[in-house]
């Protein structure tokens, strides 16, 4: 098609929200007053006009074809005068006005497949990423690993009874797309990248891909006559940021390629400003189709927060309370040398002090 | 009507299996249930390839260069490198698409994507990735043109992918919480619509996040992971209804107020009064709002609302995660001139970044080569005790110019008397 | 004298304290119940035993002549048995067993112009370091700054009305021999090192003053024909780290060469972890012989301290808990971009969250 | 007798005034009613310099190498620079001698070092320098060797100086405090008279200083001032007398002791029971001393005893301020074997440091520059939780060892349970 032909886009940017929210949230915008959690995936919110939202949240597969959306927009129509939204995490809710519509919309939910929870001090949602299905970088699959995680997981985040809300990330580089997490699965690569020397040349920009490098250990070099580029293996941390700009840089590897296990990363500023999440795990293998092992470290690990912690800890403030050494302890993991960090500023990590566990 | 061409997918069926809901067997009906051929075979061969990634442990796609007439990004391109094995959908591109500020959606207009998508794509889609965009995954480069083409006439338009501004986030706030303390729909779509076209055409060092919630709960993730973090707070006392803190204490009992609220607050701000009252310290309450979570009903936030902004969240690459810095403690957001002030921070901010990171570098990681300091001075931020945990613990710094600062502080602070 | 006359050193070492040990302490060695603080300058401690031991301390100019030191010994052997001991912060200790000794030894001591005082919950004797007086590369005098302050916080030392203990050290370089403290008053140069180029060649071993500099400003030079030493004054932080190993880097200067002022350096690891002294106040004048700003300083500080901590709480602790853009406003000092730290690991100084304090 | 010569010191002068002991009016007296000419020129001569430094505002002492015979340091040599202005103190060299541990005096000792002083020196002395030397300040080439002669027959030795193992400090401790968990005296003893040739001939690449603490108050500032810091501490239960805490109670009133000993543990272990007797949660109590500080009738350490060492401490030279770090985290110190093992650790340390330390580089930044790992490695000490505030943040670490590091570990513990 000519040039001239060609339609020009209308550079809308990010719609106008109000257009498809719920009326009653329209009028009450600003000026709500305070809410309440009547059930696990219910939430009661009352404005100070004295009208009502109640909001019934239901976790799906992220990844929906047609049927499921229709679906889900099918049981919107019947039950909830057509308005939904998503939440972060790409939980669906449903926001009645009336408590009478409450139970007929869970129904229709469950007994479509869908699972309703993911409310307050609950196991929410598990937020992942593209993986095997769709990135040109993965070191796993995300769906994949997340559907399996839900289906042991399905009755915390249907039932409320964990301290605080569980937040789960995933991720299947190391680049984590996913966010940090109270608790993350993500992807860590053991051997350095093995390159395919044939093909730097053509495809990659060897400076950039030079630069990228965290630790400056790829210098350009010769090999067997061809521009290629070279690691140096002894400073290779293995992260796979020489990948996405040159693929020859093969990081990917179905037996080097593993999952590591970290806690703590709490983005909230409630009690303590947020924290970073570290490091408890690592080496364990990414084993489809459902990744059983990685499975069994993070309900070992709730399990023990699930006892240990006081209502309203999330999992990093259990940890500051318990200790590290504790964790280490209840957990049953190991504590190696790689727990003990090296990177910029790492000093602040060290124990600087006699405050001892015992 | 079916594929023509079904593959073995022995180590997917599994995930058919367990009560959640399965994204397989969603594919699966795609494949073997919908009208259209063309969806059942690119399904089809999506199902195969994906057996392949499971069964060897591998990644098979690629990136490449598509996009839509008029703009450079919003696309992630994805080319087969096993193309040959599972033809169907050697072509497997997503389009990133804005929803709208704070993800609501009439089932209706829900559908009707669903009807475009199903049109010109695989009938896949992600209500949000973590960008919040909604991902349309799956379709080759013309039914990339003229799904959006399509879906663009009535009111959707593309988000970011690549070195430029990015689509925005912003939490369900005022729409459906006690806790806003801010517009937030209103602040993503000033800020973002404002750089449209840095959203459409990537011309910056490296990807740029805006991200807002209404309270410090931050149920955007705003200061990990946006570059751009405006965050709803208040200035003026927390509400108090004592009534609802005595209904409160009858219904939980006083150890369970004083073990969940009174010794959890960060600062100490909080005291219980004989008369089962709540005394607040709100000189030294931070606005964490663990206390106002737990009693929803007792506490609120204040009148004098406004916004904190946090410069600099990121993940991983390529130093470790940051976490976004404060740069404005405190900044009301009422009147137009506010807006267009947060506006033009945000425009001083990519400014200075488009000309001083480095490629592929992030604004946190900018601000960590450069120092705080000079980032400030860049964007024109006088500095504030807010901004630090503590004052500089090392005395390797050069300080001759100690007396101006020291005069631009007392003016600053005598300015402020006069005006308040 | 010939080389065999010479005599040869007995390597004895540290000596055991016990020889010179009040028996009651060396009968009582690790057997030790609890104390007492029964007046300010002195305290009871009682061993399992039943055995008592007071002590009562007196500050002291730190360089003792011989004769404030005879006076010292005689009052010792008047009034203490004859045993002494000295604190880490050179006041002397006298221990005796019986009460009845206390009152009559503290009458001797002030008349003898000492002071008692010193423990507890009390402004200590300040720490200090040698400067002019006898180091070769000091940036101020330390026994002058300290005398001028112990004048004004005499009071403080005599009683005991402080929060908590107050630990005050003062260094005269920036190389900071005195330890950091609760309140530290340092030396920090504005300018870099003024060259004599002349001498650099026949004094320094200039590879190793190029080593020296923690921010690698200084690199070889040719300088009027001589082989000497340039500094890159943009990257200069004038700490002065240059100078001992190479006199002729002269970096003392008596109009640039300022005081700086840190709080909160505490290295108990009682309640929170050891903690670092923070830089509050700068560019104070370096002003001999009193030295009359920086002691207000110090004043000031002291004086929000005493009114707004709590008991307990040592300087780092009130303004964990009252913040610092608090401590700003009530001490009235500048907050500035030099507050703001820029040396490594800086970003853990830095407020990722949105503790905000209004 | 009297100086030859005065000078005037109207700056000086000043420092007579108010109402602290004034070592510029101890100058005096040695300058104009000491019996010996020789120190009344000295310190008249040193008055001199010093009111010329104040009057300028600039030291006038130059280094040099001055030692006694057999020894490298221990010495620290001065000559002036304005020497033919003030000739009576041209050289004025400070020797750095060692106290004993714990500095105890009688004073016939004192009166005994005052005496060799006056007749080899200036009659001016420190108790004690900021590393524990007596300091001797002030004597010429010669006074030095003779003085040291001296004082070395009846059982002194110099101290460090220079690149070498320095002079150690221990607090008073177990001689006089009921908080001590060592025995402080027999610790600096053992490790420091173990490298005495270390001490007098300076061979590392920079000074080492070890530093002992009776308990985790650390009134040796050992965490920030020394290389090696040994600190008592304990492992079992903290004992309670509950009739005393009873009767502190009684004395101060209940919120007395919540608002300032059950609020301030650091980790929330203690709690209040409603017959005013206290309950200990020593499983989390981390031994931060404060509630032992506060109630010091009450409560005191257990009876399982021990020390914690941490490593690298130091001040601002050349990459800011560092505190050490936990390498053992718990050390019984018993038997003679406790002891050497203790000693052994020390000479582990050391001779590692001798060897892998850059010229002028301390232990501490030597670890930042090695990483703690590789330095436990080289010393042969194993991992354990208690050295690190809290595990890795960044990813960015090669952990292909996984496995064997996991195996040591659960060894270990396997050991341990076998043991106990
Ligand atoms: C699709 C998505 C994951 C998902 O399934 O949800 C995603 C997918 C990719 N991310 Fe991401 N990122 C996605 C959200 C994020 C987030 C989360 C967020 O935005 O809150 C982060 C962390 C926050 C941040 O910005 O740091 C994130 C940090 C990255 C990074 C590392 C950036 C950094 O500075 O550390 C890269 C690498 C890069 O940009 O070079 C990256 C790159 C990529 C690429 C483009 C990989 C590549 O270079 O080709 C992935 C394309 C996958 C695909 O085929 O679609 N993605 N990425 C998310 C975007 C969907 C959307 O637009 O809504
Ligand atoms: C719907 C959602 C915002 C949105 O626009 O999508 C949301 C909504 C609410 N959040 Fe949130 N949060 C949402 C994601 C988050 C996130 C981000 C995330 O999940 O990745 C965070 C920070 C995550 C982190 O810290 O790592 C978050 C941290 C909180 C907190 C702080 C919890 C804490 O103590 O640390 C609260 C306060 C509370 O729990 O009472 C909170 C509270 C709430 C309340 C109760 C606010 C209110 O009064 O309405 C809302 C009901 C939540 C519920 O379903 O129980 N929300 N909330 C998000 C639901 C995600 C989901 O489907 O599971
Ligand atoms: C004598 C001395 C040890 C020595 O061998 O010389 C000593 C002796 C005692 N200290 Fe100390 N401390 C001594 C220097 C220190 C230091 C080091 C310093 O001053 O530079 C510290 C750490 C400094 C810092 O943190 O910056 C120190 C931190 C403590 C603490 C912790 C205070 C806190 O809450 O942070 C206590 C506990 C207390 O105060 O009850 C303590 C308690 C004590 C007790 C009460 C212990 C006891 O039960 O006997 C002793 C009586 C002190 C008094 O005079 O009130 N001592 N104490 C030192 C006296 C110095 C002086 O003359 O002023
Ligand atoms: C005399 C004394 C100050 C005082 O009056 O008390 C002192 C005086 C000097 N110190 Fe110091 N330091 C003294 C205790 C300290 C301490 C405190 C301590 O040991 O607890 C420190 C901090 C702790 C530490 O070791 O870091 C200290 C850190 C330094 C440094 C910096 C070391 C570093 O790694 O940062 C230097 C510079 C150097 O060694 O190159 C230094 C260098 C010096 C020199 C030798 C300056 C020089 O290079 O010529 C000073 C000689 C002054 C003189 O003429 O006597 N002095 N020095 C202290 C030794 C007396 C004694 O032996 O008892
Ligand atoms: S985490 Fe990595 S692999 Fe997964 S989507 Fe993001 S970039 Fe792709
Ligand atoms: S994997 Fe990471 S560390 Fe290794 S070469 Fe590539 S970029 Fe560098
Ligand atoms: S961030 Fe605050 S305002 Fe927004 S949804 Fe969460 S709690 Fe409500
Ligand atoms: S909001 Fe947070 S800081 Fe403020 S009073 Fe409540 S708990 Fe304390
Ligand atoms: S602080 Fe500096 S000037 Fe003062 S004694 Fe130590 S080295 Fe010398
Ligand atoms: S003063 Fe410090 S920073 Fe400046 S040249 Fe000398 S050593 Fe380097
Ligand atoms: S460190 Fe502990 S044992 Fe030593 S004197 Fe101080 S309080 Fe006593
Ligand atoms: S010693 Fe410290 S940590 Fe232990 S109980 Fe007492 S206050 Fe708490």
């Amino acid at each position: 098609m000519a040039l001239e032909d060609m339609r020009h886009p209308i550079e809308s940017g990010c719609p106008d929200g109000f257009q498809y929210m719920h009326p009653t949230m329209r009028k009450n915008y600003g000026m709500w007053k305070f809410h309440e959690h009547p059930r696990p995936g219910v939430l009661r919110h009352v404005a100070h006009s004295g009208d009502e939202i109640w909001t019934v949240k239901a976790g799906t597969q992220r990844i929906l074809d047609v049927y499921s959306l229709r679906k889900l927009t099918e049981i919107g129509d019947k039950f909830a005068d057509g308005y939904v939204r998503f939440t972060i995490r790409s939980n669906i809710e449903y926001m009645v006005t009336d408590e009478a519509q409450v139970e007929p919309l869970i129904k229709a939910l469950e007994e479509a497949g869908f699972v309703v929870g993911g409310t307050a001090n609950s196991v929410a949602m598990i937020s992942h990423t593209q993986g095997w299905l769709h990135c040109d970088i993965p070191g796993t699959d995300a769906s994949g690993v997340v559907k399996s995680m839900m289906d042991e997981l399905i009755d915390e985040f249907k039932e409320c009874n964990m301290p605080n809300r569980v937040h789960i990330t995933t991720s299947c580089c190391q680049i984590n797309c996913g966010g940090q997490g109270d608790i993350a699965i993500n992807v860590q690569h053991t051997k350095p990248p093995k390159i395919n020397h044939d093909l730097v040349a053509n495809i990659c920009e060897r400076p950039s891909v030079v630069a990228r490098c965290p630790v400056a250990a790829i210098r350009p070099a010769m090999v067997n006559g061809k521009p290629s580029l070279e690691v140096d293996e002894k400073k290779c941390i293995c992260c796979g940021a020489c990948f996405p700009p040159c693929p020859p840089m093969q990081i990917n590897d179905p037996e080097n390629s593993k999952l590591s296990i970290w806690v703590g990363g709490n983005h909230s500023n409630a009690r303590s400003k947020p924290t970073f999440q570290k490091l408890v795990a690592s080496g364990v293998p990414n084993n489809p189709p459902r990744w059983p092992e990685a499975t069994a470290i993070v309900k070992r690990i709730l399990k023990e927060y699930k006892e240990g912690a006081k209502d309203w800890e999330r999992i990093n403030d259990w940890i500051d309370r318990i200790g590290w050494p504790r964790f280490f302890e209840v957990t049953g993991l190991p504590f190696t040398k790689y727990h003990i960090d090296n990177w910029r500023g790492a000093r602040a990590s060290l124990n600087a002090s006699t405050h001892i566990r015992f | 009507m079916a594929a023509n061409k079904i593959y073995e997918t022995p180590m997917l069926d599994e995930l058919e299996k367990g009560p959640w809901p399965s994204f397989i067997s969603g594919f699966k009906r795609l494949r073997d249930e919908h009208p259209d051929e063309r969806i059942n075979n690119v399904v089809s061969g999506l199902l195969g390839q994906l057996e392949h990634s499971y069964e060897t442990r591998k990644g098979y796609w690629k990136g490449g260069t598509v996009s839509v007439f008029g703009y450079g990004g919003g696309i992630i391109p994805r080319f087969s490198e096993v193309g040959d094995a599972f033809p169907e959908s050697k072509e497997f591109h997503t389009l990133r698409v804005q929803p709208p500020a704070g993800n609501y959606y009439t089932t209706d207009m829900l559908n009707q994507l669903a009807d475009s998508w199903e049109k010109h794509g695989s009938g896949l889609v992600t209500f949000h990735g973590q960008t919040g965009n909604i991902m349309f995954i799956g379709t080759n480069t013309d039914g990339t043109q003229h799904f959006f083409d399509e879906i663009n006439e009535y009111g959707w338009d593309l988000g970011g992918a690549g070195p430029c501004v990015r689509t925005a986030m912003c939490c369900v706030g005022s729409a459906r919480c006690e806790q806003s303390c801010a517009n937030e729909h209103g602040i993503q779509r000033w800020l973002v619509n404002n750089f449209t076209d840095d959203v459409h055409r990537p011309a910056l060092p490296y990807k740029f996040k805006f991200k807002v919630s209404g309270c410090p709960n931050d149920c955007q993730n705003a200061i990990e992971r946006s570059d751009f973090a405006v965050i709803g707070t208040w200035r003026d006392d927390m509400k108090v209804d004592q009534e609802e803190v005595k209904k409160f204490i009858e219904a939980k009992g006083r150890s369970y107020i004083i073990d969940n609220v009174i010794t959890r607050c960060p600062t100490q701000a909080l005291s219980l009064n004989d008369d089962d009252t709540l005394n607040v310290d709100n000189h030294n309450c931070v606005r964490c709002m663990h206390c106002l979570n737990v009693m929803t009903k007792a506490l609120s936030p204040g009148d004098d609302k406004g916004v904190t902004i946090l410069i600099g969240g990121k993940r991983t690459l390529k130093i470790g995660d940051l976490m976004g810095t404060v740069i404005v403690p405190f900044k009301k957001l009422e009147t137009e001139e506010d807006y267009e002030s947060l506006v033009e921070l945000a425009e001083e901010t990519i400014d200075f970044f488009a000309e001083n990171a480095l490629e592929h570098e992030r604004t946190g990681e900018m601000i960590e080569r450069i120092g705080l300091v000079n980032f400030l001075e860049g964007i024109g931020v006088e500095v504030d005790p807010n901004m630090v945990n503590n004052p500089r613990q090392c005395s390797y710094v050069r300080m001759d110019g100690w007396d101006e600062e020291a005069e631009k502080w007392f003016n600053r602070k005598a300015e402020e008397a006069a005006a308040s």
